[in-house]
């Protein structure tokens, strides 16, 4: 697959509201700089995030899911990011599995103190994306072949 | 179609220095379904909120998307806004065009797009909001407290003065706790009887307060506001309603056992009070120990000497259900038994290796010697004292890995007694550290060692007995040489560890504990007096080793949580909760294993298998408890459970939205 | 296979298939029948006596029987189900998922040495786990070392490929699904009243069949069953196009057992999934 | 006429100038009817294919029109009509083309999508040398020598087909084949099915009065609700029709759909015409046996037998036919 | 069954959809809207006979089958009821709405053999929809037929569809008598209370050279069914209409059969004596 010209990576990261999207919002806060390529999701907790929208976003065309949230122990809500740990050690294992390249998946505990590990991570996380190119793996030829732009 | 507004806010310059706010509302203008796609300066402000409020009625907006500040900034303002609007609050959606776009990117073209994609995420969000209503739950004001310790008595008068009932549940017959065992406080030394007893007091005399003694919980449904608590008033043989407490019974009892108040040294009846200024002060009978009761004998001589007829041999344990608004749990803590673990000390077999409880009873001027020290074994006066700190704490290997945090204090306060009380004493203290974080604690602690403890630094590896001497064998770790002391008497600061019996209550409550057994706080700093369970509170020591003074600040801190509780009639719970759709539920119960609030419950409804009527299993949420994580939903297979407000509808939305 | 002994064990399946429907202990039983075909038998359900006859029991019994039951999960009468170590874990499956009540539940124990089944081979049940009655002496189970050898060793020789040589291995065969559902329908670790799959209106998945969309349904299910799977098989033998389904559903296993211990499903009667519960002490990799 | 098989790559070659070929082939293990590259190789050794050929004018998915939404809607049709050849397709299978051509364009309205390809599509037979034991095609009326619709008709003789024409797109291709055909050839014998099935008129009539009959229940009872035989059926053609949808935009496609889905005629309120697996096993079967008769005056059954291969319960609706003929009417 | 107009006029593929606009939206109840579809330049999208039906879509969301509730001149109108994604969507519509439209489906109302006849019109709920555009036909044709009667029931007052008919339009009519039951009244409610098969015994209309057009939720058209066999209407008098899930609306798709006939296509209008014929699955 030639890559486009213009290619950026597309990144998305669901994000728990408690830690990581506040982590996020302080980065802000800080004027931190980190790359475009990254859109947050914002959802109560990382427990709320149904590994199927992970494979949801590569077949429409991410080119990297992240899924974030406090540290095992800081959750909000007691324990929803043990239960979280062991869906995504077990997707993320199956997902590579299927051959999606292992740093398009990644899951990270970033709390709502750690602004600068978010610019870091995003930032890192952007570039070996960037690496790895366009992700073509779970996605809908089938659409981009034959939808209506095409024509 | 739905028909949606948006609005891309500069925020003065903040966002629209790095956003070209222009090109961002006019593209979204262009997804279908949106109505109305404008910028403005400040829509934070009164003439922003204008302005929305505004557009809604003449464009009949029903939905609204705003590109501005951090949805943690300034959502609730906005949904407050559109109280006052046709539109539902909930149907509003925040993109967060400052803090994750404009203050941390550089390239405005790259910023406006990403703005772009992230209201086009917002936009295609809202398009599957439903309206969600906040729904209220009435509040009991009546409080339960769990535990007849200082901090239960500390959080019930609290209570209680703030004009709220309050139910004060104890399962010894008194009230009291630890608190009234100990002589003297530190570091001011303080009676320790003298101001806890007053308090005692208060509680039995303030109209607020329901004190059920002898009582435990049974069982608890239900959430904040509505606790049904189910207890067990346990039959205490002694009508308390007639009972004077003149004592007679207690005096003419037979039967002799050992007093477990005074901890083991001198004896109590089978009929008696705990202590002398017990709280509240009417005698109960020990069945087991009775020799009626326990058939071992006819005896009956209580009854007889009673001249009231208050002994009531067929008494039986009640079941008692209340609903309360909120729970206290305050059930404290004990000792460890460090008999069982530490084989080196003489697992009990020395008499005169005594815990620091026991000597706070030897020392104590209601106790059995009735104040003068004196060595268990022989009623002798020790000259020589070892005092070991750490006993079961700080020791991975065999006792609790934690601190227990009042042992340096009250070990330097049992220093000071001795060599204040026995003239001529030598105290040799075995430490690993001293820590002294308190008002007044440092000062304390010089103070005993002015007065001449010995503070050796290491642990004590062996006691044994030698003659009447208790050789207490160690490495001094400072100097690095071994130490031995012969000792009259050796007292062992031993940890505490959570009161008996707090696994089942935790699991009563439906709350949780740490891996020592400590009930777990909802946050260690932030939430400390709290529990994952909406109107359970902490108090004390249940949650973790404390002193006094930080016991009551607890307790107090708890009471006002409650009270807090108690300010409103009814409460508003989030409307943005799990919802269950019956019709897809299996059943499976998956989700009710994830919640970590207990708030998932199973429930029969009716249903159809072809031609039969059915009844069949669902999961159902309870409102109250639900707290709205959304770990049930990504439990679920079939999707039958639902977070509202981030439905899996919305969040799949919002996905492809990005992937265009 | 002594095929004395089988014999035997029909005619013992027989026998005790017409008491029990004689005495009334059970409704019906579900076993195997023949079909127009030697090599073939189909699930028989034997209502009455004298259908105790039909029941077969040779090396083609090769149905899974276990959620038939499901069709009828209030009944007036025990039904009583023919189980071989697999269904037995089934049943386990169904009863853990509050699926069904083993109360309802008369099972006939079929100690099996194995079917014309490629997955019999390294079995690590050959002997039903629960049941109310065994017919005949049970069978040699696999040595341990045998069944654990077997059980993951594809898996292993996949996992060291390329991901990119996996990718392709996959999508050529998620080219071959036709979205029958057959291993859905037949697995008893699907049990939801309506499939995340075919709620199109929800959007979890698309209807069109085309590599992605077969995909996503095919991850979705490995996930779905993955903690669950009691490894009969099934998926696999029953899908007409051929695609190694338990490849994918055997990977979420290796890797809990990997994780979080020694984990097998359906062995226990009680036994929450991996997903349903969580440890302090899990690994954690996603500092 | 006669076409020697050494030629055959090269009569296949001459018809892909002009057309996508389609032969039956195995791929990735599955033997299913595949685009001829010129050099892939063709799979007659099959009495049948696994897969129908029915999804080369009947897609599994077919996309029907684009549409973008917002103030205007603009819809436009898809229109995807390539000329398609179908080569070494069976009597049984030909047949099938045959049924679905009634329903696609007969009745009242004509199937644009269907139509288009239809009439694109030249249909090259290749009789059976050898019958698989579930083949009953005879049982259902037809032989397994001769596709009286295909467009050319083969028969292989050995080393040579017999070939000849049946309409006028088939007089193109023998015209196109010309240099590589011979004079003479006879047409072989047909084989016989092993399989006999108990079929006649009389049984879809008596189907047609056995709606409430007790047989439903017992046949359906293994059923666990799959499409596979729906779907590898050469003639079941019912489909469902769903969105693409991207945004604003998107696809409508009609896809194949199984009446054996239990959500296939819910309607939306959660009724349910057929609710159990009794009522669409029967469905299925009234379907393929006496209501498609009644409506088209033949059967929906050609005797192909996929269905009693592939069904994972080992279902066999030949031994449901027989089981009919068997029925002594005054249960009916 | 009866004559079929099988014309689609919208699209030389019948499965494509023609893009019309809804012109003006009308309240019925709370949860019943009609909506006035006009082609874009402003004509009527096709002349469907009375009883049939139209495929209405919004692409994105989907399409579904309703009934035409009245046509005029330039347009057709379709009452429907918010009861899921689709109609929900159509809910949310406001005039101006682009909509996709195909059709007419199905068959029709026998409105030859009803000529002459006295008429008895019996609608329950959202089930007087599709029997409207045949009351609208009958007084667009008054001296065709005889002596008209209209029973129609909903739950509440406030479920009454078509309310200006029923209090203004239709009593004007000539020879023509109105009869509205509720199932539960309310403050201001002076008509009739119960349901509808109740009612209509209580009425006691005559058999004699009347013919009935029934329309409702399955559970009513069953109980009012069994009261006019009691009243000795003949199984051929009584004239109905058919719901099942469509999808292509052409007779191919295969859902919405009954035996061996289509609704879509052969129905949805059936006597009950045709239905008898059909096997037992609706």
């Amino acid at each position: 697959m030639s890559v486009e010209k213009n290619w950026e990576p597309k990144i998305i990261a669901f994000t728990c509201n408690w830690c990581t999207y506040t982590g996020a919002d302080l980065a802000g806060l800080n004027r931190m700089k980190y790359p475009e390529n990254v859109h947050l999701v914002r959802v109560p907790c990382s427990s709320r995030v149904n590994p199927q929208f992970i494979l949801r976003a590569f077949q429409k065309g991410c080119d990297g899911v992240m899924v974030c949230g406090c540290h095992p122990g800081d959750c909000h809500y007691a324990t929803g990011n043990y239960f979280t740990r062991r869906r995504f050690m077990l997707m993320k294992r199956l997902l590579e599995y299927n051959g999606i390249d292992p740093q398009r998946f990644q899951a990270r505990w970033i709390s709502g103190s750690e602004a600068a590990k978010f610019r870091d991570t995003m930032t890192q996380v952007t570039a070996q994306i960037r690496e790895l190119g366009p992700n073509s793996k779970f996605q809908e030829k089938w659409y981009q072949e034959g939808g209506p732009e095409n024509e | 179609m739905s028909r949606t507004g948006v609005i891309i806010c500069h925020c003065g310059t903040n966002i629209a220095s790095m956003v070209d706010v222009e090109k961002v509302a006019e593209e979204i203008g262009k997804i279908p379904g949106v109505v109305y796609s404008v910028t403005n300066k400040y829509t934070c402000s009164e003439p922003g909120q204008q302005m929305i409020k505004d557009a809604i009625e003449e464009h009949s907006l029903d939905r609204i998307v705003i590109g501005a500040c951090t949805p943690r900034m300034h959502e609730t303002t906005f949904r407050k806004m559109l109280k006052g609007t046709k539109i539902n609050p909930y149907m509003l959606e925040i993109a967060n065009l400052r803090e994750q776009c404009a203050w941390v990117h550089t390239d405005k073209e790259k910023a406006t797009e990403k703005a772009i994609s992230l209201v086009r995420m917002s936009v295609a969000k809202v398009g599957s909001n439903k309206p969600l209503f906040t729904s209220f739950i009435p509040i009991h004001k009546k409080a339960l407290v769990i535990g007849g310790g200082i901090a239960g008595i500390q959080a019930a008068l609290d209570i209680a003065d703030a004009g709220h009932e309050v139910t004060l549940v104890e399962r010894e017959p008194s009230i009291g706790g630890k608190m009234v065992m100990l002589d003297k406080t530190f570091p001011t030394l303080d009676c320790s009887a003298c101001i806890s007893t007053p308090k005692m007091v208060d509680v039995s005399a303030h109209p607020n307060i329901t004190l059920k003694t002898s009582c435990e919980v049974e069982a608890v449904t239900g959430y904040v506001g509505n606790f049904e608590v189910t207890i067990r008033q346990k039959a205490r043989y002694v009508n308390h309603d007639i009972c004077t407490g003149c004592g007679l019974c207690e005096t003419k009892c037979p039967s002799k056992i050992s007093d477990e108040f005074n901890q083991g040294i001198g004896e109590r009846k089978a009929i008696y009070k705990l202590f002398p200024q017990a709280v509240p002060a009417k005698p109960v009978i020990d069945a087991q120990n009775c020799r009626k009761l326990n058939g071992s004998a006819k005896c009956g001589v209580c009854q007889i000497v009673c001249p009231l007829q208050c002994i009531d041999f067929e008494d039986k344990d009640q079941l008692i259900t209340e609903t309360y608004g909120a729970i206290v749990v305050a059930t404290g803590y004990e000792l460890i038994d460090w008999t069982k673990l530490y084989g080196e000390y003489g697992s009990g077999r020395y008499a005169d290796v005594i815990s620091g409880l026991q000597f706070e009873r030897l020392v104590n001027a209601s106790g059995p010697t009735e104040g003068h020290i004196l060595r268990p074994s022989d009623q002798k006066e020790p000259k020589d004292v070892v005092i070991v700190k750490c006993v079961g704490s700080r020791d991975e290997k065999k006792g609790k890995s934690y601190c227990s945090r009042a042992c340096c204090m009250y070990g330097a306060k049992h220093a000071h007694q001795i060599l204040e009380k026995i003239p001529g004493s030598n105290v040799y203290i075995f430490y690993m550290d001293v820590r002294t974080p308190g008002k007044g604690y440092e000062e304390f602690y010089n103070r005993t060692r002015e007065d001449g403890a010995t503070y050796i630094r290491g642990r004590v590896a062996k006691i044994y007995k030698e003659g009447d001497k208790l050789i207490c064998t160690g490495e001094d770790t400072l100097i690095g040489k071994p130490v031995t002391v012969k000792a009259d008497m050796v007292i062992l600061e031993t940890a505490m560890v959570p009161a008996r019996g707090v696994e089942e209550i935790v699991s009563k409550l439906g709350i949780s504990m740490d891996g020592d057994h400590w009930v777990q706080e909802a946050h260690p700093k932030l939430r400390p007096v709290e529990t994952q369970t909406a109107g359970i509170f902490l108090a004390g020591t249940c949650q973790g080793p404390k002193d006094i003074p930080d016991t009551v600040a607890q307790a107090s801190a708890a009471a006002v949580k409650v009270c807090g509780v108690f300010s409103k009639e009814q409460m508003e719970t989030s409307p943005m909760i799990s919802r269950v759709n019956e019709e897809k539920c299996c059943g499976c119960e998956f989700c009710v294993k994830c919640c970590p609030y207990s708030a998932i419950a199973m429930k029969e409804i009716d249903g159809r298998e072809g031609n039969r009527k059915i009844k069949r299993m669902v999961a159902t949420v309870n409102s109250g408890l639900c707290q709205g994580c959304g770990a049930c939903t990504a439990a679920c297979r079939t999707g039958a459970i639902d977070l509202l407000g981030y439905t899996n509808d919305q969040i799949l939305k919002e996905v492809d939205a990005l992937c265009l | 296979m002594n095929d004395t002994l089988e014999i035997k064990r029909e005619a013992q399946l027989r026998e005790t298939a017409r008491r029990l429907l004689e005495d009334g202990t059970v409704g019906y039983i579900i076993g195997w029948g023949t079909t127009r075909f030697e090599d073939k038998t189909a699930p028989l359900f034997a209502a009455k006596p004298e259908e105790a006859d039909r029941l077969v029991w040779n090396e083609y019994c090769i149905n899974s029987l276990a959620k038939y039951s499901l069709d009828d999960k209030y009944p007036e009468k025990k039904i009583g189900i023919c189980v071989r170590g697999c269904d037995s874990r089934a049943v386990n499956r169904l009863v853990n998922d509050k699926q069904i009540e083993r109360e309802n539940l008369f099972l006939i124990g079929m100690p099996c040495s194995g079917k014309e089944n490629s997955v019999c081979e390294g079995c690590s049940h050959k002997n039903p786990v629960v049941y109310d009655i065994l017919i005949g002496e049970p069978v040699e189970e696999n040595t341990e070392e045998k069944a654990s050898a077997e059980r993951f060793r594809e898996i292993e020789e996949f996992e060291k490929m390329s991901p990119d040589e996996r990718y392709e291995f996959w999508a050529k065969q998620y080219d071959k699904c036709i979205r029958c559902y057959a291993c859905r329908n037949i697995c008893p670790a699907c049990s939801c009243k309506e499939c995340y799959a075919d709620q199109y209106m929800v959007g979890w998945q698309g209807k069109q069949n085309n590599r992605a969309e077969s995909q996503v349904y095919g991850l979705t299910r490995a996930y779905h069953v993955g903690d669950r799977c009691i490894e009969c098989g099934e998926c696999e033998r029953v899908c007409p196009m051929g695609l190694p389904i338990m490849r994918q559903t055997k990977k979420m296993l290796k890797d809990i057992n990997d994780l979080f211990g020694n984990y097998e499903c359906g062995v226990e009667s009680e036994r929450a999934p991996v997903l349903g519960e969580y440890d302090l002490t899990d690994r954690d990799e996603f500092m | 006429m006669q076409l020697d098989k050494s030629d055959l790559q090269e009569a296949l070659r001459i018809l892909s100038a002009e057309a996508g070929v389609f032969v039956p082939s195995v791929v990735e293990g599955v033997s299913r009817f595949a685009l001829w590259d010129g050099e892939s190789s063709i799979d007659l050794s099959r009495v049948n294919t696994e897969l129908p050929p029915k999804d080369i004018l009947f897609p599994q998915t077919e996309k029907m029109y684009s549409y973008k939404m917002g103030k205007n809607i603009e819809i436009k049709e898809i229109i995807d009509n390539p000329k398609q050849v179908v080569f070494g397709i069976r009597p049984c299978d030909v047949k099938s083309i045959g049924c679905m051509d009634k329903v696609f364009l007969e009745k009242t309205y004509v199937d644009s999508f269907y139509a288009g390809k239809r009439e694109n599509l030249t249909v090259i037979s290749v009789g059976c040398t050898q019958t698989d034991r579930t083949c009953f095609c005879d049982s259902m009326g037809l032989s397994p020598s001769d596709a009286p619709g295909a467009d050319v008709m083969m028969n292989d003789t050995g080393d040579t087909f017999v070939v000849e024409a049946y309409t006028d797109k088939g007089k193109q291709v023998m015209e196109a084949w010309k240099p590589l055909l011979k004079k003479g050839g006879k047409k072989p014998a047909a084989p016989e099915c092993t399989l006999k099935v108990k079929m006649s008129p009389e049984i879809s009539v008596k189907l047609s009065k056995m709606f409430e009959h007790p047989i439903w229940e017992e046949v359906s009872r293994p059923c666990i609700g799959c499409a596979t035989c729906t779907y590898v059926c050469p003639t079941c053609y019912c489909f469902d029709m769903n969105s693409d949808n991207h945004s604003s935009e998107g696809t409508k496609f009609r896809c194949w759909d199984s009446c054996m889905f239990s959500d296939y005629s819910r309607m939306a309120g959660g009724h349910n015409p057929r609710p159990g697996k009794k009522e669409r096993v029967r469905n299925r079967y009234m379907h393929k046996l006496s209501y498609f008769n009644e409506r088209y005056e033949t059967s929906l059954c050609a005797g192909c037998g996929r269905c009693a291969d592939k069904c994972p319960a080992h279902m066999d609706i030949t031994a449901f036919i027989d089981r009919v003929a068997e029925e002594e009417m005054e249960n009916a | 069954m009866h004559s079929i107009n099988h014309e689609c006029t919208c699209s030389s593929n019948p499965l494509i959809p023609h893009v019309c606009q809804v012109t003006a939206i009308k309240q019925e109840t709370p949860d019943v809207q009609t909506y006035r579809i006009q082609t874009l330049d402003g004509q009527k999208p096709f002349s469907p006979m009375p009883g049939q039906l139209a495929m209405i879509s919004l692409p994105d969301v989907g399409e579904a089958m309703f009934s035409i509730t009245a046509q005029g001149e330039d347009y057709i109108e379709s009452a429907i009821k918010n009861a899921g994604q689709l109609t929900q969507a159509f809910h949310e519509m406001t005039p101006g709405q682009q909509i996709g439209v195909r059709g007419p489906y199905g068959n029709h109302f026998p409105v030859d053999d009803l000529k002459g006849k006295d008429l008895l019109f019996i609608g329950g709920g959202i089930g007087l929809a599709p029997v409207r555009s045949l009351i609208r036909y009958c007084f667009a044709n008054r001296e065709d037929f005889g002596h008209i009667d209209i029973l129609y029931g909903a739950r509440s007052p406030e479920d009454l569809v078509f309310k200006e008919d029923l209090s203004l339009n239709w009593p004007k009519e000539k020879d023509t008598t109105l009869h509205v039951t509720v199932d539960r009244g309310n403050e201001t409610w002076e008509g009739n209370v119960g349901f509808v098969p109740a009612y209509l015994e209580e009425l006691a209309f005559s058999p004699v050279g009347r013919k009935v057009i029934l329309c409702g939720p399955p559970i009513m058209i069953k109980f009012a069914s069994q009261s006019l066999m009691k009243m000795g209407f003949a199984k051929e008098d009584v004239i109905t209409t058919l719901e099942m899930r469509m999808k292509c609306g052409i007779g191919k798709c295969g859902r919405c059969n009954i035996g061996s006939k289509y609704v879509c296509l052969d129905g949805p209008v059936f006597t009950l004596a045709e239905l008898d014929e059909l096997p037992d699955e609706n």
